[in-house]
């Protein structure tokens, strides 16, 4: 693997595409944090995976897909949905399960899909979507056309078969998959290290002839320069590359998992936290000054006020109508 | 009619698919160079190129994937399994995205995707080798389950089964491919969902498919030619969704009942024949409703042994005489 | 007798048999130093060590294998699937490795080995974390499946899978572990195998297992306070060897029966009972035996969608008034 | 991954071993000869696939083992059923059918076992047998005991992902297992490199910081030099390591498949014959002067004479009885 740097010197010119960044990192961060609220509240049922502290890795790499590329992910997906333009409204109202959710409320929060944006879910079996990106970006190849397919999923998820099944064929076939990992270094309770062999993820796409790349996960512009690296060998060459995108969740694995105690401590949150994706990419904005404080504070009231539209929304919203139970099984 | 062979059936039936919809293509092991483990594609990769006729390597967890990933982008994909043993390492992908995709997503993806490939028991093949989980292929709702007895059914749904808009499992058998049969010319099209009555009778209801429709059938001429009794045969054809109304209605006509499958019995297919048809026809019962199934053991290799565990004739036979208390 | 959780009473029996038999371990995903995805391990590794309170990494088909074969050689491993959705992944080895070695080696290796964790459905999980695959597991002969519905029988019937020479499924319920109940003191083992009638009737007989229970005794209270009917709850405990014997029995008695189950209707644990039950009883039965199962769908994630998925008190009423005629 | 050259010059002091591993791998071929007459004859049902140019392998590696180590195998398991001690005539009984098999003539060709010299059997999904022999060797580390476990498997099962699994958690827990490719080239009709993106199968072992080595696998005594290091380092340091194990089968996949035509040339087949495991041994035998003409001649008749002798004890067995379809499914 190669860990590339580049220093994204920071061009005035872009300002429109850094705001949009840090609008929908912003927007992410408030979603998760309602999103909280409300499961404490009782109006999210099941589980609820949250994905604040990795929103730099859903934008940076979503800003560097076209409309016509694919999108996998896991569980833990509010961020990509909303990174990929599906509307907080349609994502929080899934979240409650009401009838206006992307999945009409079938889905919930694990199941976000957006077929209209190639957003192909929102899988709950580890390393699932794995095979599933790779068939997205067999269908590319098989057309001739020139798409990607993005895969999201956990450092965990490549201990597990259909990950090894996959990269092989993907390199084989030389399909134009994206394989991102989210490195947030834990699978639930379990540290990388006392799961995989070696923890050099990057080492694993050797063993595929793959490209691989190391990438600062907490740093939205590294992973935007990285994903269009990626993209670039995918549309041209039409080879697949392995991600190792190095983030962290500041939260608990679910609703459920408390932040720290059993597997991390209190200390290794905290000092994480100082390296806050939003935090860090503000500072530098502002250093920059590409944006000043006052547009920051309106972009943040802006995602708010949008967030609490969407729970408006989904409130209002009705729950589906039972007779719907027996439908979507079957197409005709 | 010509006669062909169950293989050149399904054969047929993949080649004419993929020349109409070139969005239909076949994946799996050996397919390709090798023209099937079966030969069930000989001469599909020529036809239509590497592009359509795709070798796999030993994964069949990734390829089902894939599949399923092909077919949410629009594809149709045909997935060979080389049998369906080797499917259990893939049934995640066909139980938790296949079939429940297009309901996780309210509806929005539909997975227009065959798996198919022979199923059950050949000969001494082993434990391993030698299974029909047709059944729990048959609990999932969001799957449909076909498994044809002859070559014109076989040509006819698979070629439905293609062009259907859902997962649909396709299970064919490995001693049915080189048995022979009369199929349609043109575009022989089997619904889906439809039970064929194989042989009219008064007396009994056999119901059987797949590879068990030669039993019964060997069966009901037996028993009627020794014993007089007319058995009608009813070829499942589809097990889900399954054809109810066929099988009451020959059931309120005779009364009695024998149900034959290759599998193993606890909750099997016929478990659930039962289930259906003393619910909807209680009343015109004149005798409990027997099944003859695959032992409750994992296949032996040796002949005798494997024989003792399959449905057979005889077996069918006797249950039919415990029916019709002519024992 | 000490009052304790379900999730406690299968604490204590893991760590009885691992006090009992040092050739017992526990592996699984977050068994350890997370205590159990759900604390059923809680406090294990502290007390038994790291060798044997095993985390593995996320390989479901790896780790079951492994267990295999520290089962061949003589261990007794404890197996914990998270969930069993995710034994899908494993299930490969569980029925071509776990049930028949013993059968294919002529008998020569026994394999003692318990997978466990919950199965089924919990609260708005969603379709591919709620699934109940029992009738699976139940199909394949070499397994035993078991499936306690209080503390009791989870202490009492873990400690005798634990000791048993065979794979045995030993599924439990997210929505059971914090449910409380008696559980006998000292060294309580209750047989695999035997059913155990929960409240005695005599005009139906409602059949149940692990979280139906409920629903079916909740029914049952209902139906003797509102409508007189006296329903007998048998509550099976072990599906597979299935105790025919005590089915038979009751329904003798009562003449009339409803099945509950929480998994997909086609050829579930129901249907199966079904069949036994026409066959045993044919002559007894007064009316057709009804089944309530969950719904024919993927479960969906709403609140409401879901409950009316699943089997309530509610539709044990309806099917008990509908096979006694008192609609 | 290293490939070690090592100068096995031969050592008159071991001419005992010597004759040993030729007779083993006279035994097999002579044995594989006669089980593909059999099956020709319709004395052996099902799929039967021989193990005839791979001889070296299993004689080489399984000399390298103790009495107490382990041993798991595919179905392509004949040869190590031989190799590992079983008497020819339960294997051929077994090959029969009949009650006097290694496995009462329930197992048949795939599904030999021995649990007297723990040999695990004979498994027939690709890939089931590698997690199991990691099982075992779980096993030897619970105890504290020092044997290994060895498990053979073919090239094409090096792509599911029970390999994957299995691999990384053998390396993480340093697990005493041996994975033992026999890379014949194929699987089925498959060449390596249709399958396999990258085709050395070493690299996969650096994946998990695992040791691996290439091995010429018609060399009996490089193959078995190559595995006593393997069991070295998994005796001593409970290390798993992965052994490349270069072969050809002369024959095709199974007795339905020919041995050339479809997949790959006449030429191919004969120009891998040349490098005969046995032809080679002999000459090296012979040039060498450790055993002399007659000696191998003697041996081939000795082993000729033992696989008759099988046959005429598989014809003479008899067939389960009847009464045993129901036996061994559960142990009390
Ligand atoms: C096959 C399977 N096994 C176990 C689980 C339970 N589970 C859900 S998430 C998870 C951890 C995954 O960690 P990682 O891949 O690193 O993703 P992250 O949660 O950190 O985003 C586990 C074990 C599952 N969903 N699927
Ligand atoms: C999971 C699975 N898929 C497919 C098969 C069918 N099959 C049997 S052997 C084989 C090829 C295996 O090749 P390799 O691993 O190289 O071993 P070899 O036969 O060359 O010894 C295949 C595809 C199987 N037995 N199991
Ligand atoms: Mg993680
Ligand atoms: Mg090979």
């Amino acid at each position: 693997m190669t860990q590339v740097h580049v220093d994204v010197g920071l061009d005035p010119a872009r300002t429109d595409f850094y705001r949009r960044l840090l609008r929908q990192m912003l927007l992410i961060r408030r979603f998760e944090e309602k999103a909280g609220e409300a499961y404490a509240m009782g109006q999210i049922g099941g589980f609820c995976h949250l994905y604040v502290g990795q929103e730099a890795v859903a934008v940076g790499a979503m800003a560097a897909l076209r409309d016509d590329d694919y999108i996998t992910s896991s569980y833990r997906e509010h961020g990509h949905a909303l990174a990929r333009g599906m509307p907080a409204r349609v994502v929080m109202a899934e979240l409650f399960g009401k009838a206006t959710g992307c999945s009409k409320g079938k889905g919930g929060s694990m199941h976000l899909f957006d077929a209209g944006r190639n957003f192909f879910g929102g899988h709950g079996i580890v390393g699932g979507q794995i095979p599933i990106a790779a068939g997205a970006a067999f269908a590319v190849k098989y057309r001739g056309g020139d798409q990607v397919s993005l895969c999201f999923f956990g450092e965990a998820a490549v201990n597990i078969g259909s990950f090894h099944e996959t990269l092989n064929m993907a390199s084989l076939w030389t399909l134009p998959v994206i394989f991102l990992v989210e490195n947030n270094r834990y699978g639930m309770g379990t540290a990388l290290e006392r799961a995989s062999a070696i923890d050099d993820i990057g080492v694993r796409a050797s063993s595929y002839g793959m490209t691989s790349e190391v990438v600062d996960g907490m740093d939205v512009l590294a992973t935007y320069e990285a994903t269009m690296r990626a993209i670039a060998r995918g549309r041209r060459d039409k080879a697949p590359t392995l991600l190792d995108v190095n983030t962290y969740r500041f939260v608990g694995h679910s609703m459920s998992d408390a932040s720290h105690g059993t597997y991390r401590t209190l200390e290794e949150v905290e000092e994480n936290k100082k390296n806050d994706p939003i935090g860090k990419f503000c500072s530098q904005l502002l250093d920059g000054e590409i944006l000043d404080h006052e547009e920051v504070e309106n972009l943040d009231t802006e995602v708010i006020g949008e967030v609490e539209d969407a729970v408006a929304f989904a409130e209002s919203s009705p729950d589906p109508d039972p007779e719907n139970l027996f439908a979507d099984v079957y197409h005709d | 009619m010509p006669i062909l062979t169950y293989r050149d059936a399904l054969n047929d039936a993949l080649r004419e698919e993929m020349e109409r919809d070139p969005d239909v293509f076949l994946m799996g092991e050996e397919v390709a160079e090798y023209d099937g483990a079966y030969k069930v594609s000989r001469g599909l990769l020529e036809e239509f190129g590497d592009k359509r006729i795709v070798d796999t390597p030993i994964t069949e967890l990734g390829f089902t994937g894939i599949g399923v990933g092909a077919a949410m982008a629009g594809l149709r994909p045909v997935i060979e399994f080389m049998t369906f043993n080797f499917a259990l390492l893939a049934i995640d992908q066909i139980v938790n995205s296949a079939a429940k995709i297009s309901y996780m997503s309210g509806g929005q993806f539909r997975i227009p995707i065959v798996f198919r490939g022979p199923s059950g028991a050949a000969l001494q093949l082993g434990s391993q080798h030698s299974q029909a989980f047709d059944s729990w292929y048959a609990n999932v709702p969001g799957l449909k389950v076909v498994a044809p007895a002859t070559p014109a059914d076989a040509k006819g749904l698979l070629k439905s089964s293609i062009r259907d808009n859902n997962p649909v499992v396709f299970l064919e058998g490995e001693m049915l491919y080189n048995t022979k049969g009369e199929v349609p010319d043109g575009d022989h099209l089997v619904p889906i969902g439809r039970a064929d009555i194989k042989r009219e009778g008064s007396d009994v209801t056999i119901v059987c498919y797949a590879k068990t429709l030669a039993p019964a059938l060997k069966a009901a001429d037996t028993l009627a030619s020794d014993s007089g009794i007319s058995a009608e045969v009813i070829d499942l054809r589809t097990i889900r969704p399954l054809d109810t109304e066929a099988l009451v209605a020959s059931v309120r006509k005779t009364n009695r009942c024998v149900i034959v499958e290759e599998g193993w019995p606890f909750s099997g297919i016929g478990a659930q024949l039962v289930d259906t048809i003393q619910r909807e026809a209680f009343d015109h019962l004149d005798a409990p409703l027997l099944r003859v199934t695959g032992a409750d053991v994992p296949m032996p290799y040796n002949k005798k042994l494997e024989r003792a565990a399959k449905p057979t004739p005889q077996k069918v036979i006797e249950a039919v005489k415990q029916v019709t208390y002519s024992t």
